[in-house]
């Protein structure tokens, strides 16, 4: 069953135009990558889906519902959580307040604050630590065990690694991978594009708001033109 | 040649304004600290409470509705209400529509409903003084020696804004709403990114401010004289102590509303004209200090 | 495609603005000669208060900070006009050295030393008040102009001078405040009262003058280096730091200039009403420009003129049917409401993007 | 120029300008109701000169010089009646000279601006201590704050001799003026009263407990107060729960004859206490103020937004409008100056107050002022107290002149 | 190589937390440093000390302005520093949102020029600014957004507006904060080139913290190691990733497995200069 249904979506930020009757399908349990150049939409699609952007047209649905007209609150309520791109932490509350208050709103089975402790060992030592004193990395990772805990249904993912050092992303990695065998969906963008084909099954490529493309991420690794054009990966001129 | 039974009347006169004080400025500093929104219209939400009593006393009627009389107890209740949803009124129906702009804007805004609300309680119920004694069941007052004594209304409001300081820190305390406020006023959107109903949140908390504005009006209505320009002068005090105390301070509120409530009351005694000039220079000073007031920056 | 901006950038076309600002002051120099007293004296005071709310978004639009004590610019310039003109001007005998001309002389030296004064209470008062920020720059200059407001109000300065022996216990004359009559002036001939309320035209013009040569400075001064530092300071203080602006040294030399050119609106201000009140530093005075500014639009540099005239005109209308009057606070208060809820960015927001639109609608 | 009263129109316009909201609210506009009621009476006796009076009132609103302008540049009023705070009489006048228009005050208590004598007293628009005003197209039919602060200390002096008294007042020009001129007219008077507290709440000020304490404690024999209109209802009603009445011999208010403070403070005035005003409905045995009080209750009888008999500036104001009637009837037209010229030394027959002259040097009406003493007995048309046992006081330029010599204080007279 | 800018025992604590430990060690002129290390390691803390948006709790910071003498710049005020030629880039965002990327840019070259207070001259019409501010742009490849509001950009777009204030002032240090982070992998590079080629052409010395260790690599002389606020490693890319406690506390790499970006670790058994 498609958890996740966009069609001819259209976005704005008051007049501009962003993005282009947009389709996206995504099932169940599945980890769907977002990918595309800096400014192609893949942010702007996020907010699409969890109703942050000014205007929206088309239909979304979620679990067969459609919720192109609920609020930011309700369609989180529904269970979607994002971890966004500029992390936005609670500056002046504690570690453990922002998970806690992402745990009171939670709809779901809350997870144990002591869960994303262990995950992220780094927040264990900060817990009573202001939001807004948390180094870059630490605050992502905040970001990503405060959408955790919630016991989300479907987890967009707006680049989580950025600015975590090397041996976070592969805790990263792991958590993801695990989390994804516990039934949750997930949509992930990253800049970082190995770890999301990794991460992956399927994959779309957004070009300037609209659909370029969409498949499997093994047929994905099978096109360098794709991955050249619209990714700029594995192109060979670095020096 | 200043007696100490005059001391004594000024610290009474002085709690009492203190305390009414505080019962306006604690919903400013509420509102304040989860809506970044400087209300203006607090002071009219008191005014507007104060004649709610007094319509609810039988003091005052309205057109084509007349007298309620039905006395100064529910009175209060009749105020709570009336100033409750006359805020939900301006955040639900106004306020929240322009939550995305310039701080300004909404600050404006309230200051418009300031205008507004003053001309419909005018029109509505003259522009002339309103004055009223206390309920009988607190008339008298307590004698505690020969020269001094302590009018019971006088104590009762003084009680009434212990009793509204302790009330919020019960909620606060046994709740996580307090969490859910804070985290809410610092980022909006994640807030309801979380699954917060960020509109009902602050619609809630704006009654409970206009609420607490409209009580401290109600109880006024004995010791005060009720115009409708009664809004206008509370207003600035109000700001003043919000800002001592801390935005967003309870406490401060409660520590700002009696000091600025006794520097009025005793700052007369010292130079004429002083209970005037006092409390802004206190605010210069704390905000030269501690720009956050005496309580910021702690919780809640 | 990126070149031609560049280009485009370097060469801006101007004409569009001259013609409009030609325009503007064609209309401006023969509105006198068309309108009646009443109506001279009415776009004379809405031309201070252009100038005045201009000044005031200096601060607030171009540099981020809310001051809600103007009003006190306005009283400073406002009581030294008033005590040269009663008191100074004889004192050094003015009338007998200039003869005919000395109110002409009264009147430039009220206005320098007037905006002067203004630029030194700024000097003080601004050095405190830009270490704050946000609200609390906005509540401490509120508390500036309400210590003033208490201190002319009571003639605290003429009580302390009593006490030390000088006067007799009147400065400020307390909440009479400070009323003066402006007689004749014979400039080599050319004979007219300076201040006459039934025939306002030579004030009028002179106020034209006094305010294109204030606006004209003011919009050099947002458009220069300077100007686009003050908006760095109202995007992000802690960046500009970064970048190696003093922000605080800016904010104050900022509020300086706009307290000065405040006070000069002042100086005029009073002089067309003859007087000053201690409620024109009381903080609803420091309210008008504020809601001047938000009703024309704060982002834009003719946003707080337009907003003047609005506000002037909608006054004047307002006042002229007997059922708005008597509701005048409820209507004024009901349109401040429309033009906050649907113009983002004032009136002249609105105007801008109905022009967008119907230009939109063309293509 | 763009002055008004060019003989073109077809009625006689007459502008004024009162208080009309806020605290003066009621006051306002019972001067707004005796001016109606004059122009009502004299446009269905055949107007002036043939012409209808048409009156346009208006509020002092925020910009009353605004208004003053505007009632004689747009509305092109031909003369001008009101005004009802001294302040803004001294901050207008400039305004009201250059306009030319004549304006007659009703309802104003400073002296200054019916004093032309700058040489003793200052020229109050040269400097900050001046207390001459006088601007010449400006009357005043009410006896003023000079005239009024005598009647008090004389009464005082007659019934109380020397006392310890104690001040309270609005702190504003009139607030302040009245305490200075009642204790320079007591010294003339040879009183040599103890002045134990003086306190100055603000203007509208709705808490005046901590002034009230403060007289308390410095238990005074007499209270001076010089409330007005709002001022006075909270000042009687906080006073009251204060236990100030039973405290003091005495209570004197210069202006508190108000009708519309003793409904609004109902039964709560206490008794006996003395107001004095510039009016008082029963004050007067005359035919003319008879008139007056059935032509006011007619018309306003069944408005029960305001009590129908007048307050204490209804006899000035209706005064104004027949004077002006005779001054133009006289002049045989509106041109300003020619009304000027008539008002000074005009005499009115049918003022209710009695048979009044405007002074040609000061341009102050010679109408006498009012003290009583507040009874629930009193024939007043609403719930509450009002005066009896009235005497009214009268006082010349000459005997003023002596009384106050020394004082730095001008008669105003 | 004279140091540019050289820190002695400095020190910072929040509270019980060490963020800072007494590092001690200097920057050479026209090298590019890079500082690496875990989450919380003290990256960042250390640029608010060195650029004085942070007061040390002990220590020195010493800078060499651009008029070539070394100065302690240990008390002054970030502005200050900022005029004697030391530049930075944010981690997290920190633009003037409202303004277009050309004003963000001019505002740069108005410091630079020394021109905050010139009320003379009129922004927009004058080609010195706009001319300087064209070559930034240009130099971090905005042109297309030049006139867009930094508020509407993409992230990508606002991490290069972040350079490009910093590299606005002409600075002759410039201490950027993963610079590359959020941008995709063409413009990851375009910016290593960048960075390269202002450091060959100007002389500019860059301190740069970068998680990815194939930008690191790529582009460093010289690599610093914080681990818990304390300088752990400093030497050359090879010295430093061949060292143990590198490999494991930051790499999270085991004996010898590779690192992915494919940098040959051969031999450095005996890791760099350990601080
Ligand atoms: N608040 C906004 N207002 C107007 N335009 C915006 C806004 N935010 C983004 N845009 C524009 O929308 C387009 C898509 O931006 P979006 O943030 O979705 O890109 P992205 O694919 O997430 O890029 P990145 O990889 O840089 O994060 C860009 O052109 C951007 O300039
Ligand atoms: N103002 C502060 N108050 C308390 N602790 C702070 C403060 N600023 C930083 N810290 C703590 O100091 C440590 C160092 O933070 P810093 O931001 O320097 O790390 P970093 O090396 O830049 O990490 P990242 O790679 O995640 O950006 C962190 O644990 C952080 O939580
Ligand atoms: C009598 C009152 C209306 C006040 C008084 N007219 C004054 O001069 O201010
Ligand atoms: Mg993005
Ligand atoms: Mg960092």
């Amino acid at each position: 069953m498609s958890v996740l249904t966009l069609e001819d979506v259209n976005s704005y930020y008051g007049n501009s135009h962003i993005l282009f009757d947009l389709d996206l399908e995504v099932e169940q349990n599945e980890v769907v990558a977002l990918l595309g150049r800096n400014g192609a939409g893949k942010t702007t699609t996020l907010r699409t889906i969890t109703g942050t952007v000014p205007r929206r047209e088309g239909r979304i649905e979620f679990r067969g519902e459609d919720i192109a007209d609920d609020s930011v609150d309700k369609i989180s309520n529904r269970g979607v959580k994002l971890v966004p791109e500029e992390r936005r932490i609670f500056p002046t509350l504690t570690v453990t307040e922002n998970m806690q208050v992402a745990r009171d709103m939670s709809s779901g089975n809350p997870r144990d604050i002591q869960e994303m402790y262990d995950v992220f060992p780094v927040l264990d030592e900060l817990r009573e630590n202001r939001g807004r004193n948390l180094s870059g990395g630490e605050q992502q990772m905040l970001s990503v065990a405060r959408a955790l805990i919630q016991d989300p249904d479907l987890l967009l993912l707006d680049e989580p690694t950025e600015g975590l050092a090397p041996v976070i992303v592969d805790d990263l990695y792991d958590v993801l991978s695990e989390v994804v065998a516990e039934d949750v969906t997930v949509v992930i963008t990253e800049q970082n594009v190995d770890f999301a084909l990794e991460l992956s099954e399927r994959a779309y490529i957004i070009e300037k708001g609209a659909n370029a493309w969409g498949g499997t991420v093994d047929e994905l690794n099978e096109r360098e033109d794709l991955l050249d054009e619209y990714l700029s990966v594995g192109g060979a001129e670095a020096d | 040649m200043v007696s100490l039974g005059l001391v004594f009347d000024q610290l009474i006169t002085g709690l009492t304004i203190g305390a009414r004080l505080f019962l306006i400025a604690v919903g400013l500093s509420l509102i304040f600290g989860v809506l970044d929104v400087l209300n203006f219209a607090h002071g009219v939400l008191y005014m507007i409470g104060a004649y709610a009593a007094l319509w609810a006393i039988g003091a005052v009627s309205i057109p084509f509705i007349g007298l309620l009389g039905i006395g100064f107890w529910p009175g209060l209740v009749v105020a709570i209400l009336a100033a409750g949803l006359v805020g939900v009124l301006i955040e639900a129906g106004f306020i929240r529509r322009v939550y995305d702009r310039e701080p300004l804007d909404q600050l404006l805004l309230t200051f418009a409903f300031v205008l507004m609300l003053t001309d419909v309680v005018k029109t509505t119920f003259g522009s002339g003084s309103n004055v009223v004694d206390p309920p009988g069941l607190l008339a008298g007052s307590l004698t505690l020696t020969s020269s001094l004594s302590l009018p019971n209304y006088r104590a009762f409001v003084i009680l009434m804004s212990i009793v509204v300081l302790a009330a919020i820190f019960v909620v606060l305390q046994t709740t996580n709403v307090g969490r859910l406020v804070r985290a809410t006023s610092s980022d909006r959107d994640m807030a309801a990114l979380l699954g917060v109903n960020v509109p009902r949140l602050y619609t809630v908390v704006f009654f409970v401010g206009a609420a607490l504005a409209g009580l401290g009006g109600a109880l006024a209505v004995p010791t005060q004289s009720i115009t409708p320009a009664l809004g206008n002068q509370v207003i600035i005090n109000a700001f003043v102590i919000a800002v001592i105390g801390g935005l967003g301070s309870f406490a401060g509120a409660f520590v700002g509303a009696y000091l600025v409530g006794i520097s009025i009351a005793v700052g007369s005694l010292i130079v004429a004209g002083a209970g005037q000039l006092i409390p802004f220079i206190a605010m210069i000073v704390v905000l030269l200090l501690k720009p956050e007031g005496l309580f910021g920056g702690a919780e809640a | 495609m990126s070149y031609g901006v560049r280009e485009r950038l370097l060469a801006p076309d101007n004409r569009m603005r001259v013609v409009g600002v030609a325009a503007v002051a064609i209309v401006l120099v023969a509105a006198p000669f068309v309108l009646g007293g009443f109506q001279t004296s009415l776009l004379a005071r809405t031309l201070v208060f252009a100038l005045f709310a201009t000044a005031f978004n200096l601060l607030y639009g171009y540099t981020g900070l809310l001051s809600f004590g103007h009003a006190m610019f306005v009283a400073a310039s406002g009581y030294t006009v008033a005590k040269i003109v009663q008191q100074v001007a004889p004192a050094l005998g003015i009338e007998s050295i200039f003869g005919g001309a000395a109110l002409m002389v009264v009147w430039i030296l009220a206005l320098v030393i007037g905006t002067a004064m203004a630029a030194l209470l700024a000097v003080f008062i601004g050095y405190l008040s830009v270490q704050l920020e946000e609200i609390y720059f906005a509540m401490i200059t509120l508390s500036f102009s309400m210590a003033i407001w208490v201190i002319v109000n009571q003639d605290i300065i003429g009580s302390a001078l009593a006490a030390l022996g000088i006067g007799g216990g009147t400065f400020t004359n307390g909440s009479d405040g400070l009323t003066f009559r402006l007689g004749e002036v014979d400039l080599f001939g050319l004979e007219f009262r300076l201040v006459d309320i039934a025939d306002p035209i030579a004030f009028y013009l002179l106020t034209l003058l006094v305010v294109a040569i204030g606006m004209y400075a003011l919009y050099r001064v947002i458009n220069s280096p300077f100007g686009t530092t003050c908006q760095a300071i109202r995007e992000n203080p802690e960046r500009a730091r970064a970048l190696g602006i003093d922000t605080q040294f800016h904010s104050w030399m900022t509020f300086i200039i706009s307290g000065a050119f405040s006070g000069l609106a002042g100086a005029m201000l009073v002089m067309l009403k003859t007087g000053i009140l201690p409620s024109d530093a009381f903080w609803t005075s420091s309210a008008t420009p504020v809601v001047m500014t938000v009703i024309g639009g704060p982002y834009a540099f003719l946003g707080p003129a337009v907003g003047a005239f609005t506000y002037e005109y909608l006054r004047w209308i307002i006042r002229q049917y007997p059922l708005l009057e008597e509701f005048w606070e409820f209507s004024f208060g009901f349109l401040l409401l429309i033009v906050v809820l649907f113009f983002d960015n004032g009136v002249y927001g609105g105007i801008q993007r109905l022009r967008e639109y119907v230009s939109d609608r063309q293509e | 120029t763009g002055l008004g009263g060019g003989g073109g129109s077809d009625t006689i316009k007459i502008g004024g300008v009162y208080l009309l909201s806020g605290i003066a609210q009621a006051l306002g506009t019972s001067s707004a109701n005796a001016a109606e009621v004059a122009v009502k009476q004299i446009n269905e006796n055949g107007g002036i000169n043939g012409k209808d009076i048409e009156i346009e009132v208006r509020d002092h609103g925020e910009d009353p010089q605004a208004q003053i302008r505007s009632l004689a540049q747009e509305f092109n009023a031909d003369v001008m009646i009101g005004l009802t705070s001294s302040g803004v009489t001294l901050a207008s006048a400039p305004t009201i000279e250059s306009l030319g228009v004549p304006f007659t005050l009703t309802d104003i208590g400073t002296p200054y601006i019916t004093e032309p004598d700058t040489e003793s007293y200052g020229n109050y628009f040269e400097s900050d201590s001046g207390r001459a005003a006088f601007t010449p197209n400006m009357f005043r039919t009410n006896s003023n704050t000079s005239h009024m602060t005598y009647a008090i200390a004389k009464y005082v002096a007659d019934n109380y001799g020397e006392s310890r008294v104690a001040n309270m007042g609005p702190d504003y020009a009139y607030g302040q003026q009245c305490w200075d001129y009642f204790k320079a007219y007591s010294e003339g008077l040879g009183m040599n009263h103890e002045y134990v507290t003086s306190e100055f709440p603000s203007l509208g000020a709705s808490d005046m407990t901590p002034q009230i304490n403060s007289v308390l404690s410095a238990d005074p024999d007499l209270l001076f107060t010089s409330f007005w209109a709002g001022d006075a209802t909270t000042f009687i009603s906080q006073a009251a729960e204060q236990g100030l009445f039973e405290e003091v011999d005495d209570v004197f208010d210069t202006i508190g004859a108000d009708p519309t403070v003793y409904e609004a403070l109902g039964d709560t005035t206490p008794e006996g206490i003395h107001m004095s005003g510039w009016y008082w409905p029963t004050a007067y045995d005359n035919e003319n103020n008879q008139a007056f009080l059935d032509a006011y209750r007619e018309e306003f009888q069944d408005d029960d937004t305001t009590p129908s008999i007048p307050g204490f500036t209804g006899g000035s104001t209706y005064a104004a409008i027949y004077m002006y009637k005779k001054a133009i009837e006289a002049a045989g037209g509106t041109n300003p100056e020619d009304v000027i010229s008539e008002l000074e030394g005009i005499t009115i027959d049918n003022d209710p107050r009695g048979q009044t002259t405007i002074k040609e040097d000061t341009h102050q009406a010679t109408a006498p002022c009012v003290i009583g003493e507040t009874s629930f007995d009193a024939d007043v048309p609403y719930d509450g107290a009002g005066l009896v046992n009235t005497q009214t006081y009268t006082l010349t330029r000459e005997r003023s002149l002596e009384l106050l010599d020394g004082s730095g204080l001008g008669p105003g007279l | 190589m004279s140091p540019v800018l050289e820190t002695e025992d400095l020190r910072r604590q929040f509270g019980r937390l060490v963020a800072v430990d007494d590092v001690t060690v200097d920057i050479h002129a026209g090298e590019i440093t890079s500082i690496i290390g875990p989450n919380g390691a003290g990256k960042t803390t250390f640029y608010n000390l060195l650029t004085g948006r942070l007061d040390p709790t002990s220590g020195t910071v010493r800078l060499r302005g651009r008029d070539g003498d070394l100065i302690d710049v240990t008390d002054r005020s970030a502005n200050d520093i900022a005029n004697l030629g030391l530049s930075r880039g944010f981690q997290i965002n920190n633009l003037f949102e409202g303004l277009t990327v050309l004003d963000n840019v001019r505002i740069a070259r108005i410091t630079r020029e020394n021109r905050t207070t010139d009320i003379t001259a009129i922004t927009s019409e004058d080609s010195e600014l706009t001319d300087g501010a064209w070559d930034v742009i240009e130099l971090v490849g905005l042109e297309d957004v030049a006139e867009t509001e930094c508020a509407n950009l993409s992230h990508g777009d606002k991490r290069k507006v972040e350079i490009a204030l910093a590299l606005g002032t002409d600075p002759s240090v410039v201490l950027l904060d993963e610079p590359t982070a959020g941008m995709n992998a063409t413009e990851t590079r375009q910016m290593v080139q960048l960075i390269g080629r202002l450091n060959d052409e100007t002389d500019t010395t860059f301190v740069v913290t970068e998680h990815d260790m194939e930008v690191v690599v790529g582009i460093s002389d010289r690599i610093l190691v914080l681990d818990n606020g304390s300088l752990i490693a400093d030497g050359t890319p090879d010295e430093v990733l061949s060292d143990e406690q590198v490999r494991e506390a930051y790499l999270g790499l085991e004996g010898d497995e590779e690192l992915e970006a494919g940098l040959g670790t051969d031999g450095g058994d005996d890791g760099g200069e350990m601080a």
